[in-house]
């Protein structure tokens, strides 16, 4: 396990649980966008240049300043009254740790059960931005016009949601 | 005797035929649009009516012209343009017209006489307010009759039949308020429609033996050589040969619609209708069209004939054809309505024509035909201008002395009786009379049609002159007194007299124009004609005859008729006789009896196995149902829902646990999903445990 | 001999690594270039600083600093030492973590900005495959930065600028990346060196640099509309617009931080210029065929100082637009023109060499300008300017 | 940087617990927008799942994990867009984002 590899994991499931855990709403956006950034990093980490480039430029430039802006409209940076966990938390919290119980076995189970290269990384694959051009336009030219349809829509229904409506509709 | 004619037929259609389908087209058109006129438009519907017909008249006088022509340069030409109606499956069924001189004598004699009796009933109609309607059912027929002259082939000559008898049927109901019209109209149509159903046996019958009902196709139709030598070979009950076997169900048709004796009843009845209609559909053309259409099937009828010789057919049809002149000229002696006379005496011509096409050939009858078509018009118009006069009586014990009064209609009327009895030399019955006994004199078969139909002449002279007697001589015996008809009347009157007597001459032995026309033969004028052996003896016989039927009927009924109450002559020598005589010697009775009852006790069994049987069965059927349906409630009600009820009340307790599951709130449903995918992974991973 | 003096800096560089021991080689070149890029820029901070106090002055005729040193050439290190020395206050309610952190996170994704960018020829710091993408993704950050720094301070003032700034930079985001997608289009290529390559060729003398193509010039004129928003300078300076504002998200900083913000700035306006000669000026390639003998890093820095120019003189002359107004001509204006702009270079690709294929570009271009101006100022009906007073 | 030490089940492990707090988060807070952070961190998880498998898995030049990734954020993109939208508009509404409190869609 390389020390890089370590540092990014504890970064990350920092970010994660700040995110999570912080009182203050606004806390949690900026942990959130600490954790983004560690993913970011892993992505690097795994040669995926333009998949992290693409991590940081989406969630850190945009989802990030989303939930940020959505975070003053909705006056959450007030510390909320009635505690800032729901009712049943513990039950919440309990269930979260079967899932990750069940997935850790599973992982650990494939480790084992899976022949092969199964831990070891192969050569650094070369994946310049030529080939993925070609890749996107090619094999996934379908995939990006949904995708890019998928985005128009989310565009227009999310300013129609949150559209502030006229005095009279109120 | 009659010789077996060969005709070149010539396969090219001459324009003229082309356009031959126009002459029964536009009358029956212009029936349509009349039909579309609103009753008072009487002045279009008659010049509608007239000026068809006289279109019609027109073309046919100019394929008459053009028959002629081609039968002076010594071709006899018989043009056909047929075409396919239907086709079924690989059989197809082909219509067409025909134009030889048959069809050309025909077509001028019906256009000429319906031309002259449309003019009368302008006349005669014009206070009656269905003026146009009448006018309607006339063109009609008339499109119908020179249809049915025209046809190439049976069928289509059978769709005109129909039409013609569905035209008497209207005219003869015309006035159908009154129930006797109605009546006889009816009558008249089952009666006609009963010898139809004959004809339809023989024309399938045909159809089905030659495959095809075209008369003349170039040498493929039916009437033609190839279709008679197979109809020869199959014998037929009876000894009748196929050919023989369809001609006899054909004259069948003949029979009914020419009024011979079996189904003659209706024509007397067919009187109810107008005068016009009496004149034009029972004296000139429609009962002639049974005699045409025999002259037409005639080849079929001589089929198998041996040279000289006549076939079984040939004999039925004079045997009958004979029988019929002389018992409707008996029944005519005791009848006192004007039009009833004239109706018995055209039965009895019309059995006079079928013996003389039975015994002499296609071109003696014909000759008849034509003859009679014109002095029988003449005669009903006759009656009918004295029926006008008198105000309507139509009896004529309450007529007498018009002679007087009506002195046109009386002049016109004394020809017409003279051309019906058959005076000599002058009037044309006289020739054609002889040609036909001439013909029965040298039959082969037997010498009684000769003598019936010489009794038969007598019987006519006599109650011709007893008619003449009663209406014209004598004094007048009605209640108002009579007046003379207007001019649009006595014309026509006078043209028709004319022609009873011209006609005639064409028919003389001396210069047998209308014989070679017909046979397509060549013709010149000599005397010598008069010099066969036995023809002078039969002039002399046939004068003989009908001088004796004249002093007859003068001496008992010249001066004084009698007045209306007292018996008649004849009644007091024989009133036995005259009774039968005057109730039609009970034909109508004896129908009533048999037919009639038969169908009345056939339509009680039909009522009774309806109700009873077919009304049990589909009472059964229902209670069945009934039953079936009271069990399906039962089992409904008990078995299924009680089951499928209870199954669903346990469902919905369920579900109400369930329901406590939508809390509405987002992560409750979180949750739920989260716990799912940790018991599934559970179970594959504790599933895929070594 | 000129090719020795283009290398200089790179011979430098090989020269001071081959000092160290062969393990720490590769590390050690890297911190040297990452060295001389924290120096440099500050260096040419200080001197922009300057160049705008003056050319400012100039254009409001009046002289600018020129007490401090001759010309005033070194009040920027006046400014920097008073900065520094300044007592540095943080408002009580502000949120001390996220109000330290703001100008750090600012600063350190600018600098992260110049690692992709080719001052000369093979001086670059990082060759990436994604050069562009790299940068534009440091760019993203800064927004947050500037949120970071706006809620931190708990001031109705900050919170208000750094809202408008942050919206207001998200809009020209779309048209800076939209601009140079362009320019990645026609060089097929997303890393800035071989952009560079693509324009440094010569044809009769005239290099063949993007901007003196009708797409390119259109691309470089959004480029440079959407910088001038990006850095929040002159007329898209509402967010820290000091008649209404006070100072935008910076009011309650004070001292160093204030200062970092200030570095900030201007190292982003230098790394933005920076990347708009590289995309659309040539980077390092020489104006005219027969100045090849020129080092090629001169031309990165005369046309980085071209543009700071630029900014500087827009800054004296351009009057500052309205939040709505800027936002409009964001959404409604400069964006269908560079999405046009796209599909006139992808004209401009496929139809061949020759003169149809500039008129055929510029002529859309021209018409879409003119059409889209002319529908825009219609609806609006100029009457007399009113003045308001505050009651 | 040549092929490193760590083995995929690192990553794997990392992206589970990545995943896991996640879902803590979405189930356990209350304020509607955490929940969003909460699936956004999901998401976030599975990426890095994808990209771990593509870069271990047997041809990595196929590009699918990479491509799929992109995609994954493409539209995690629009998700949190909408979703932030649905959160705004529902406050203005309902003048909460406490989600125990938004059950009117009860069953």
């Amino acid at each position: 396990m390389s020390v890089v590899f370590y540092l990014l994991a504890a970064l990350t499931v920092a970010g994660g649980l700040a995110a999570v855990m912080l009182k203050n709403t606004v806390h949690c956006a900026l942990a959130l966008t600490v954790a983004f950034a560690g993913l970011a990093l892993f992505f690097l980490d795994l040669d995926a240049q333009f998949a992290g480039f693409a991590q940081i430029l989406v969630y850190i430039g945009a989802v990030a300043i989303l939930v940020v802006f959505a975070i003053l409209l909705t006056k959450g940076s007030e510390t909320p009254k009635d505690g800032v966990y729901s009712r049943n938390w513990l039950a919440g919290l309990a269930i979260a740790a079967g899932v990750f119980a069940v997935l850790g076995w599973a992982v650990l189970q494939s480790a084992r059960v899976l022949p092969g290269p199964g831990g070891t990384p192969t050569a650094t694959p070369e994946v310049t931005v030529k080939e993925i051009g070609n890749a996107l336009m090619g094999r996934y030219v379908l995939p990006l016009e949904i995708v890019a349809l998928l985005l128009t829509a989310a565009l227009i229904g999310a300013v129609i949601v949150a559209m502030h409506e006229k005095e009279g509709a109120k | 005797m009659q010789e077996t004619i060969s005709f070149t037929p010539q396969l090219a259609a001459s324009p003229i035929t082309g356009i031959l389908w126009l002459i029964p087209a536009v009358p029956i058109v212009a029936s349509g649009v009349i039909a579309l006129l609103k009753q008072p438009k009487r002045k279009t519907a008659a010049a509608l009516a007239i000026g068809s017909l006289s279109f019609s008249l027109l073309l046919s006088l100019v394929a008459f012209a053009h028959v002629v022509a081609g039968w002076a340069h010594g071709v006899a030409s018989r043009e056909t343009v047929n075409f396919t109606w239907i086709q079924v499956g690989t059989a197809n069924v082909d219509l067409g017209w025909v134009l030889d001189p048959l069809a050309a004598v025909m077509l001028v004699m019906v256009a000429f006489v319906g031309l002259l009796i449309f003019i009368y009933s302008v006349g005669y109609m014009a206070e009656d307010e269905n003026f146009t309607r009448f006018f309607c059912f006339m063109s009609l027929f008339a499109g119908a009759m020179l249809g049915v002259v025209l046809a190439n082939s049976l069928l289509l000559l059978f769709i005109f039949w129909e039409l013609v008898g569905l035209t008497s049927y209207l005219l003869i109901g015309f006035w159908y308020q009154k129930p006797a019209a109605a009546a006889a109209a009816k009558k008249a149509f089952l009666t006609t429609k009963v010898g139809d159903v004959f004809f339809l046996l023989g024309m399938v019958w045909l159809f089905a033996q030659t495959g095809t009902l075209l008369f003349y196709n170039g040498g493929a139709g039916s009437m033609e050589a190839g279709a008679l030598a197979g109809l020869l070979k199959q014998p037929a009950a009876l000894g009748l040969t196929a050919a023989g076997a369809i001609g006899l169900l054909i004259f069948c048709g003949a029979a009914g619609k020419s009024g011979q004796f079996p189904l003659h009843v209706w024509l007397p009845d067919a009187m109810e209708g107008p005068t016009p209609v009496s004149a034009l559909i029972h004296a000139a053309t429609m009962v002639a069209a049974g005699v045409y259409l025999i002259a037409r099937v005639y080849p079929l009828m001589q089929a198998g004939a041996l040279a000289g010789g006549t076939t079984t057919a040939l004999t039925v049809v004079t045997w009958v054809g004979a029988f019929t002149a002389v018992f409707a000229a008996l029944i005519a002696v005791a009848q006192n309505d004007i039009k009833r006379i004239l109706a018995y005496s055209t039965v009895s011509q019309l059995g006079y024509m079928m013996a003389g096409l039975g015994m002499g050939g296609v071109a003696v009858g014909m000759f008849h035909l034509i003859t009679h078509g014109f002095f029988k018009a003449l005669l009903f118009l006759g009656a009918g201008s004295v029926i006008h006069g008198c105000h309507e009586e139509q009896d004529i014990r309450r007529m007498g002395g018009l002679r007087a009064d009506m002195p046109l209609t009386f002049l016109t009327y004394a020809i017409g009786m003279l051309a019906l009895c058959g005076f000599p030399l002058l009037f044309s019955r006289f020739w054609s009379k002889d040609g036909i006994l001439e013909a029965a004199q040298h039959w082969s078969v037997a010498k009684t049609p000769f003598y019936l139909l010489v009794f038969g002449a007598l019987l006519t002279a006599f109650y011709m002159t007893r008619q003449v007697g009663y209406v014209f001589f004598g004094y007048w015996r009605g209640k108002k007194p009579a007046h003379e008809s207007p001019a649009v009347i006595t014309v026509p009157l006078a043209i028709l007299a004319f022609f009873a007597m011209a006609l005639g001459l064409i028919g003389t032995p001396a210069w047998p124009w209308f014989r070679a026309f017909l046979d397509g033969r060549a013709v010149g004028f000599d005397w010598h004609g008069f010099a066969e052996p036995g023809l002078a003896g039969l002039m002399a016989t046939s004068t003989l005859v009908v001088f004796l039927g004249l002093w007859l009927g003068w001496r008992l009924y010249g001066g004084q008729a009698p007045t209306p109450e007292e018996p008649d002559v004849l009644e007091k020598a024989a009133p036995v006789a005259w009774g039968w005589l005057r109730d039609r010697l009970y034909v109508d009775e004896l129908y009533g009896v048999t037919v009639i009852a038969f169908y009345w006790w056939w339509a009680r069994v039909a009522d009774w196995l309806d109700r009873r049987v077919w009304g049990g069965v589909v009472a059964g059927v229902a209670w069945a149902f009934r039953g079936w349906a009271q069990l399906n409630q039962f089992l409904d009600n008990n078995v299924v829902d009680g089951s499928f009820d209870k199954g669903c009340d346990e469902l919905a307790s369920g579900g109400g646990l369930l329901a406590a599951v939508q809390t509405g709130r987002v992560q409750t449903y979180l949750r739920i999903l989260a716990l799912s995918v940790v018991a599934l992974a559970a179970i594959l991973i504790w599933s895929s445990l070594p | 001999m000129s090719e020795k003096a283009d290398q200089i800096f790179v011979l430098l560089q090989h020269w001071l690594v081959s000092l160290l021991p062969a393990g720490w080689q590769q590390p050690g070149g890297v911190v040297l270039a990452v060295l001389v890029i924290i120096c440099l820029f500050p260096a040419l901070f200080a001197l922009a600083v300057w160049m705008e106090r003056k050319g400012l002055g100039r254009i409001q005729n009046r002289l600018g600093p020129n007490r401090v040193g001759p010309f005033g050439l070194l009040q920027p290190i006046a400014d920097g030492i008073k900065s520094l020395t300044k007592e540095d206050i943080v408002p009580r309610s502000a949120d001390a973590a996220v109000h330290f952190l703001a100008p750090v996170v600012l600063v350190v994704t600018v600098f992260m900005g110049f690692a992709v960018l080719p001052m000369g020829r093979n001086m670059v710091l990082a060759d990436m495959d994604a050069g562009l993408l790299f940068y534009f993704a440091m760019g993203a950050s800064t927004e947050l930065a500037v949120f970071m720094a706006g809620w931190s301070s708990r001031n109705k003032y900050s919170l208000l600028g750094a809202m408008r700034a942050v919206a207001q930079m998200i809009s020209y985001e779309v048209v800076l990346l939209l601009s140079s997608v362009a320019v990645v289009m026609m060089s097929g290529s997303l890393s800035l060196t071989r952009i560079v390559e693509a324009q440094n060729h010569y044809s009769w003398g005239l290099p063949h640099w993007y901007i003196f193509t009708p797409w390119g010039c259109a691309g470089f004129v959004m480029y440079a509309i959407a910088a001038t928003a990006e850095t929040n300078r002159s007329p898209f300076d509402l967010p820290e617009g000091e008649s209404e504002l006070v100072a935008g998200y910076h009011t309650e900083y004070s001292g160093f931080k204030f200062a970092l913000f200030f570095l900030g700035e201007y190292l982003a306006m230098f790394s933005i210029s920076g990347l708009g000669t590289t995309l659309f000026l040539g980077g390092w390639s020489a104006p005219f065929s027969w100045l090849g003998w020129v080092p090629s890093w001169i031309w990165f820095f005369a046309k980085l100082m071209l543009s700071i120019f630029v900014f500087i003189w827009m800054r004296g002359t351009l009057p500052r637009l309205r939040q709505d107004q800027l936002m409009n001509f964001a959404w409604k204006f400069v964006l269908p023109m560079c999405l046009l702009n796209l599909l006139v270079a992808g004209l401009w690709r496929f139809m061949g060499d020759g003169w149809p294929r500039w008129v055929v570009c510029s002529a859309i271009l021209v018409l879409a300008y003119v059409g889209m101006g002319w529908g825009e100022m219609r609806r609006k009906h100029f009457g007399a300017r009113s003045y308001r007073y505050a009651e | 940087m040549m092929g490193h030490a760590t083995p995929l089940t690192g990553f794997l492990l990392v992206a589970a617990l990545l995943f896991s707090i996640g879902l803590a988060g979405a189930l356990t807070r209350r304020n509607a927008i955490l929940v969003l952070i909460g699936i956004e961190l999901m998401l976030n998880a599975a990426n890095l799942n994808l990209i771990a498998f593509w870069r271990y898995g047997p041809h990595p030049e196929a590009l699918t994990g990479m491509m799929f990734a992109i995609f994954s954020i493409a539209v995690a993109a629009a998700e949190a867009a909408v979703g932030l939208g649905l959160v705004i508009s529902i406050h203005r509404h309902a003048h909460t984002t406490d989600l125990d409190a938004m059950n009117r869609m009860r069953g």
